[in-house]
């Protein structure tokens, strides 16, 4: 298989997964070296942007994936007769506590949030954001609660070192801390 | 207080005294503990004169805040010898809205990053009939995955009212037969394509038993493109002679 | 919009869509006449052809639509075929429902996952997971299974009361929890 055909290959296999694919997966579906592909890869990934083409490559969730452009997202929908998709805030919240504080139980979640808390970790199970990590060693055996793979992919992240780096207080003491940054609900 | 404030506008207790708090242009560590905890109260009466729930979580935060305030009040020596083995709960208050503010911001930041089904979309590829027929292997799956195929499950069947099932037996045929003439002249047809937003219980079991026979009956496929992905239904190609429309005495239903 | 952009995003609407799509379902969308779209079908088709890529742009029942190249399926199918994590859902359902509700029949079962479970059943007791623990009596003496030792060892657990209890998942869905309390109903 000479390099061009081989690339058509990765492409049409890039095009027809339904998740994230990772070099290991193509290297291994294809009997051809790793190192032969990742270049290929990125020579994909160039001409999409080069060539002005309808999708990009991106890294993603350990793998790469073929993605629509950002600013199609509008014409995307009205093709589908979908509405955009919008999290609450509370999900948004205790997803952001679970992301950085993973494993995590709900009674810690609830702590932070100081609301109950149920009902939006069954929401973000169910869409599969989240996973159960397992047990907590505590009296009572509670689940801790992680993010999954899914996550990763709703976010477009390729891993959780690429979360926004949380703004760290040491202490108290003389901290100008959040009079600026408030979210969306400071006016009346 | 001088402006409306809406309750089911915020989170919970900790976001409504982080408004508080920002409103009166004070740092965290100088919370005026006095003045939050009056504004903070006043709004809940507000509330509570108008007849509007208050949620209990308010209720325990202003319970708290109470408490501070009136241990501020008790003269220090006293306070020493709680210090011992008890946590100011003031510092305990203080460290709770710092960390929520933290979680907070980066809520707001991750909204920012492009999100599938709101900036990103993927494609959908059709699944290859063929893939999908191989026995399931046996490898690493966690403990976890079991119990939440089976949560999974049950919410999709939410309650054990199996006794309603008994007197639909009519309506499986019906039901094989509005499969089948949706499924004419489709490829293939989605799982939750049978279902209207809202199917009632014994919908979704007669959809199911009506499926069971059709796949029974080697009429439809169903095949999944992935673990746990959506199940879709194939029409098999018909042979000659095979039934293409169904009645009960068929089906076994007389 | 000039026409690269145009193209553009006629590429990613196609890309995005899940069926064919119409020449007129694109002008709509993209409130673009008919006739400034259609040669820029032509175009893409082209490209894809010329620059070896891997799908191709085909027309299909009244539409067009991105496909993959034939000489690709034997690759894809490797690819969507083995994958990484091989327990089906079905074998994981089935799996749950007998290690929580053991002793059960097949017809027991089958009511909760609403689909015929014989094979799933079949390749879990050659995979050693399940056991046949007896016979229920009841008119058709069916089969009563439950969990073998294998089962306790895949898991790593040391006995069936160390399973994660589901109280804890009720908990979080906040609704009760059904496996307790279902009647038999191993009848036709």
């Amino acid at each position: 298989m000479d390099t061009s055909e081989l690339k058509q290959q990765v492409e049409g296999l890039l095009f027809a997964a339904d998740e994230p694919v990772t070099l290991e997966r193509l290297s291994e579906v294809l009997e051809v070296d790793k190192r032969e592909i990742e270049p290929l890869l990125w020579e994909l990934a160039d001409d999409y942007r080069n060539q002005k083409r309808g999708f990009s490559l991106e890294k993603v969730a350990q793998g790469v994936q073929l993605r629509s452009l950002p600013e199609h997202a509008e014409a995307i929908r009205r093709l589908q007769g979908a509405r955009p998709f919008r999290f609450s805030r509370a999900a948004l919240e205790t997803l952001a506590i679970i992301a950085y504080r993973q494993p995590v139980t709900r009674a810690e979640i609830e702590y932070l949030r100081g609301v109950d808390s149920g009902g939006v970790l069954k929401t973000l199970l169910d869409k599969r954001l989240l996973r159960i990590l397992g047990k907590k060693d505590l009296p009572g055996r509670p689940l801790l609660y992680g993010t999954s793979r899914g996550f990763l992919e709703f976010f477009g992240l390729e891993n959780l070192s690429e979360l926004p780096s949380l703004r760290e207080f040491s202490d108290v003491q003389g901290e100008t801390i959040f009079l600026d940054g408030m979210g969306p609900h400071d006016a009346p | 207080m001088g402006y409306e404030i809406r309750l089911d506008n915020f989170e919970g207790p900790l976001d409504l005294l982080l408004h508080l708090i920002k409103k009166n242009e004070v740092d965290l560590a100088e919370i005026p503990l006095v003045e939050i905890t009056d504004q903070y109260l006043e709004i809940l009466e507000t509330m509570q004169s108008l007849n509007l729930d208050v949620a209990g979580e308010f209720l325990v935060m202003a319970a708290t805040l109470i408490h501070i305030k009136s241990r501020m009040l008790l003269p220090p020596s006293e306070d020493e010898t709680l210090e011992e083995d008890e946590i100011d709960p003031r510092e305990e208050l203080v460290q709770r809205l710092i960390e929520y503010q933290k979680y907070k911001e980066a809520a707001a930041e991750l909204d920012t990053y492009p999100q599938l089904g709101r900036e990103v979309y993927l494609r959908h590829p059709p699944l290859l009939e063929e893939g999908s027929d191989d026995d399931p292997e046996l490898e690493a799956v966690g403990l976890f995955e079991l119990v939440e195929a089976l949560r999974g499950l049950l919410k999709e069947h939410p309650e054990p009212a199996f006794h309603e099932v008994t007197l639909e037996r009519l309506s499986v045929v019906d039901r094989i037969n509005t499969i089948l003439q949706r499924l004419e002249g489709s490829d293939s047809l989605s799982l939750s394509d049978l279902f209207d937003a809202a199917p009632s219980r014994s919908e979704v079991v007669v959809s199911l038993l009506a499926l069971l026979e059709l796949t029974k009956l080697r009429v439809i496929r169903l095949l999944q493109s992935r673990r746990c992905g959506e199940i879709r239904l194939y029409p098999r190609e018909v042979e000659e002679g095979e039934p293409t429309a169904f009645d009960e005495e068929s089906l076994g239903y007389q």
